[in-house]
């Protein structure tokens, strides 16, 4: 079963990798199995200087999910390059930055001083601008223009935008960002929430607002990357509630190439290895041979893209 | 650190709405020290793992102790003998072992569980170990007897229901050298305000993947650094972190 | 226990009331119990026309939730004053009318002929606007304020906007509304979603998407019911997965003045009568001696509104 | 129409991945006819009921069968006797019943089930009984002896690895004034277009509420109407529905 898959600077050997922030910088997970076992390895959000992050409670339980306010929290680009990536040389399997901002400088910034370490870049959106009022970048399409624009000029490396589905119009800003020079995509972002805690008379986490992840997103994450796949020609990273190699078929189906899991983790520091190893065979007993087959696999031929009628 | 399927052996009723779960470890659970903590899968819908300390445990058991707060530990309270359930650990650092001779032991609620296995511990090297055991009222009260073989204890109820009346800083063996404490913040706070002697506090915090990957679990640090609790943790000196 | 609230147009016995398409026009639960018992009653969406509404599959299970796409099945506003209202005459409780339209004028029609024999309508603008290419009236605050102002200039009623949570700016579109003259806020309409069948390769309800309701829904509702509260001087009724009186006080506390139960209607079909009889006593274990008191309780002194200070 | 928690009673596998279940009804549903179903909650993180038919019941019991095609029903499987289920029934209109006298019951699948409450009503009012029982694979057949008792069975199955092969259609009794079908939609297509006396049908739909609140579950009538299967059918003359 062939389960390769080759994206913009990223030769896949299978099609499944950590969710940006569920992973660290690796190190953890190494001490349940090989990272090389994964497709690729996503680095927590990168940003121009440290950041402590939110004050706890960070994260809340939902029905089927979680809440979490980590407040981008990383030790700053310079760091990372000097502290976190060395572990990762010793690894073969390709390297994603995720890369977070407040200006569209700092973005410039990280992305010009950690592209050069890593095989693609993940730009996440989802972040307010301090300068247009904290409006986030990944709301305004003109905003992600711009912000997307900077960063491809300043990478030695294919960018992928995360883009954010607390959105009326997630076509759009799918679109905006293929325009404006986007290798990939990753879909999707948590969905903004809030717990309430009912004897406190306040909101559970110290940020109040939170993002939702886990299975109970899944419907939402399937049909974004159904809505956008027949209107982009770059390839979409999917995640949004993973918890099986049922599920990544789920997500190919709808128009993903390759995915990832986040949340499932902290249920089951398995889960990755565990997918991948299933995957052959639940493909197979689909009637597929290989991941390309089963990419947009739900789309009518109409609307398919070149990948699929293949 | 192992992922484990395991065969409850008991579960009972030990105070208000708290229960003690002895499952077959099946001799795979390396625990290196008390004061670690496993991180306990309950049923759906309910997402997230239960971090809950090691109570005591042998070669091939594990004992631990849940109170039922909200609805994901009341998925635990009908499991049966023979029952599996899904284990991540051992989690944490756990409890350092003291130079000093005499040792007071400060539990809080469900900070109690672990003082269990670190009074026998202590109490293994011949340490002089005293136990002052804080609950809400009579009905909250566990492991006196548990604790009395290890330790002198003193049990102290907020409204002196049961035992001594008030707080448990009031009761503390005046002649210890090092204190261990675990229960609620403001418990930690009031210890480490009253006791100028070196002490160790175990600390609680939401977590999500309780083995340092996520971040759920920061608390700053008084150096102006931060630890994860999950992982540089539960156990820390007292004046290290930050209390919230 | 003091449950009673008053909501323009609305005298609530008690702050329950189903959420509209899930409780029919009311007869089927009149054989599980006394509809008086609710504080409402929130008929199913009434168009100009009679519609049919989409193929089947129209419902699909996910992850404490699930996803319908009904399409506003509805015989058309006249059959539902002639044949469906006069059954529920013999209520005293609040009825509420749900209204749908592809149209302004659709919608004017309808509010017009049906106000005058209800308490107050419910104006559903998770519709595609015909004119305008489909787009919602609830995703663009101009359709929105125009379908608003148009409704109120032609209901006899007070009437509350039902608004959709697939918008970036759930803030801006509540403020858009109340300008516009909307009496009150109905939060929230369905997340839209997909599920895809891995066999059949494609989505599993007929009309492809559908609306996400339940528990997983929940951490949306109550943020965006959170956020909108300190922004609006109009009454929020509440809604997005609603199981028990312990949810009904986290949605009081968030902002709502009333709630509305939906898909648990469908677990267990006396929810409602078993939320209004626990309500007191979860009301009295967190301290509050009437429903009023808890409203906005989760909001600072500062941002609360006139209602909590009081 | 109730809804009860209900002790299971017995739950065995019956055929590949096949399984019937009966509970204690306590007397407390009224069933009234066969072909009505109940509802079923399964565990979380399900959130809708399952609906099942009526396969046969007593005064104080009720039987059902289920095959476990998706996550749902699997959670029923390793219910035990004395476990608890909750179910809203009876649901439906059932199955009338026929002036005629030789009828021909046609079952095919999770289909099969109600016609066993139907073949035991159709006896007890004398009438002749014939049954055509269609299945995938040999694993798949249940019910054959069950129904022997009530008529004269024949087994069919696809590929022919027991009783006859091919489909159902093609082993209905010639002399047969009236049909009554139950099973996957084509196959009840193939019953309607293949004879033509009168005939009832039963239909399969996703469901919601189940009490013709939501209108998950409407289809279109010929008369250009529609119907909601869960409370104007399951069952339906066969000229009534348009088949998807
Ligand atoms: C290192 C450590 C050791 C612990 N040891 C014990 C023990 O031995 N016995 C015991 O009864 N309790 C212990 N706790 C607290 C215990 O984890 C919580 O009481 C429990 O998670 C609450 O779950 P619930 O389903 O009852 O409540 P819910 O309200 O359903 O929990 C919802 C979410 O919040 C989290 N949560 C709620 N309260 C706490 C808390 N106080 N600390 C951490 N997470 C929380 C839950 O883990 C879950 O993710 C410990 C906590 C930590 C961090
Ligand atoms: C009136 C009626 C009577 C039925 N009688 C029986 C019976 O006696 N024995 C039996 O095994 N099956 C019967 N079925 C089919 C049974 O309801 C489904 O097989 C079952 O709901 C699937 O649930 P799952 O958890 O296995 O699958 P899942 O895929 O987990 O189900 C997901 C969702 O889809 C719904 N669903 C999936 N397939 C069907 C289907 N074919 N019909 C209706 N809903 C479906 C489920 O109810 C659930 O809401 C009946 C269906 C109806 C409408
Ligand atoms: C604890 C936590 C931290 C996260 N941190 C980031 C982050 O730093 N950058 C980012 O782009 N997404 C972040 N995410 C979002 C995930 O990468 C992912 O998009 C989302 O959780 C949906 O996938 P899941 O349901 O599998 O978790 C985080 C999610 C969680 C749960
Ligand atoms: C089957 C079904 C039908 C619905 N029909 C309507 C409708 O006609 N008009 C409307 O405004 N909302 C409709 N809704 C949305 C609900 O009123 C409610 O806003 C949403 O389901 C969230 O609440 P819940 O999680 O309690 O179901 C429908 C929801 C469901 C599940
Ligand atoms: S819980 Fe994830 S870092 Fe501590
Ligand atoms: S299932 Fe709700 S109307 Fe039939």
């Amino acid at each position: 079963m062939n389960l390769r898959n080759d994206l913009p600077g990223l030769k896949l050997k299978n099609p499944v990798m950590p969710a940006s922030g569920c992973f660290s910088f690796g190190k953890e997970y190494a001490s349940f199995y090989d990272l090389d076992k994964l497709g690729a390895v996503v680095l927590k959000a990168a940003t121009g200087e440290s950041r402590f992050g939110n004050d706890t409670p960070r994260v809340a339980e939902t029905a089927s999910g979680m809440l979490n306010a980590i407040g981008l929290q990383n030790p700053g680009v310079d760091a990372i390059i000097e502290n976190e990536l060395p572990f990762l040389e010793d690894f073969q399997t390709p390297k994603i930055a995720n890369i977070a901002g407040s200006t569209v400088e700092e973005y410039e910034e990280v992305a010009e001083k950690i592209s050069p370490h890593v095989s693609a870049i993940e730009l996440n959106i989802s972040c307010p601008n301090v300068k247009e009022g904290g409006i986030q970048f990944g709301t305004d399409p003109d905003l992600a223009r711009e912000v997307v624009k900077a960063v491809k000029h300043k990478s030695r490396v294919p960018v992928y935008v995360k883009l954010s589905p607390n959105t009326s119009d997630i076509k759009g800003m799918a679109v905006a960002c293929e325009k404006a020079g986007a290798d990939g995509l990753s879909m999707i972002n948590t969905l903004t929430g809030m717990q309430i805690l009912k004897d406190k008379r306040k909101p559970l986490l110290a940020n109040k607002t939170g993002g939702l992840s886990g299975p109970a997103i899944k419907p939402v994450a399937i049909r974004m990357i159904y809505e956008v796949y027949p209107h982009v020609s770059i390839p979409i990273i999917g995640m949004g509630g993973i918890e099986s190699a049922e599920d990544v078929l789920e997500f190919l189906l709808a128009g993903a190439q390759a995915i990832a899991v986040g949340t499932a983790n902290f249920r089951n520091p398995f889960v990755m290895p565990e997918i991948i190893e299933n995957l052959p065979h639940v493909l197979e007993s689909y009637g597929f041979s290989s991941v390309e087959q089963a990419i947009g696999g739900a789309h009518d031929e109409t609307n398919a893209s070149p990948l699929y009628s293949s | 650190m192992r992922l484990l399927d395991v065969e409850v052996i008991e579960n009972t009723r030990i105070a208000a709405s708290t229960y003690e779960m002895t499952v077959d470890s099946r001799g795979e659970l390396a625990i290196q020290k008390p004061g670690q903590f496993v991180h306990v899968l309950v049923d759906p819908p309910h997402y997230l793992r239960r971090p809950l300390s090691i109570a005591s445990w042998t070669k091939t058991t594990l004992t631990f102790v849940y109170k039922t707060f909200g609805s994901g530990t009341k998925t635990l309270v009908n499991k049966l003998p023979g029952d599996r359930i899904n284990l991540l650990g051992p989690l944490g650092n756990g409890f350092p072992m003291p130079e000093e001779e005499r040792i007071v032991l400060i539990g809080g609620g469900v900070g109690v569980p672990p003082m269990k296995g670190l009074a026998q511990e202590l109490t293994r090297r011949g340490k002089r170990v005293s136990a002052v055991l804080g609950f809400r009222s009579a009905d909250d009260v566990f492991y006196e007897e548990e604790l009395n073989a290890y330790a002198d204890v003193t049990i102290v109820t907020e409204d002196g229901s049961y035992g001594k009346p008030g707080l448990v800083t009031e009761w503390v063996d005046a002649g210890a050298e090092v204190f261990y404490a675990c229960g609620p913040n403001p418990m930690l706070k009031a210890v480490r305000d009253a006791f100028p002697i070196p002490g160790f506090i175990s600390m609680e915090e939401r977590m999500g993947c309780a083995i340092g990957a996520c971040f759920a679990c920061t608390m700053k640090t008084f150096d102006g650094g931060y630890v994860n609790v999950c992982k540089d943790g539960p156990v820390f000196p007292k004046d290290k972190v930050v209390l919230p």
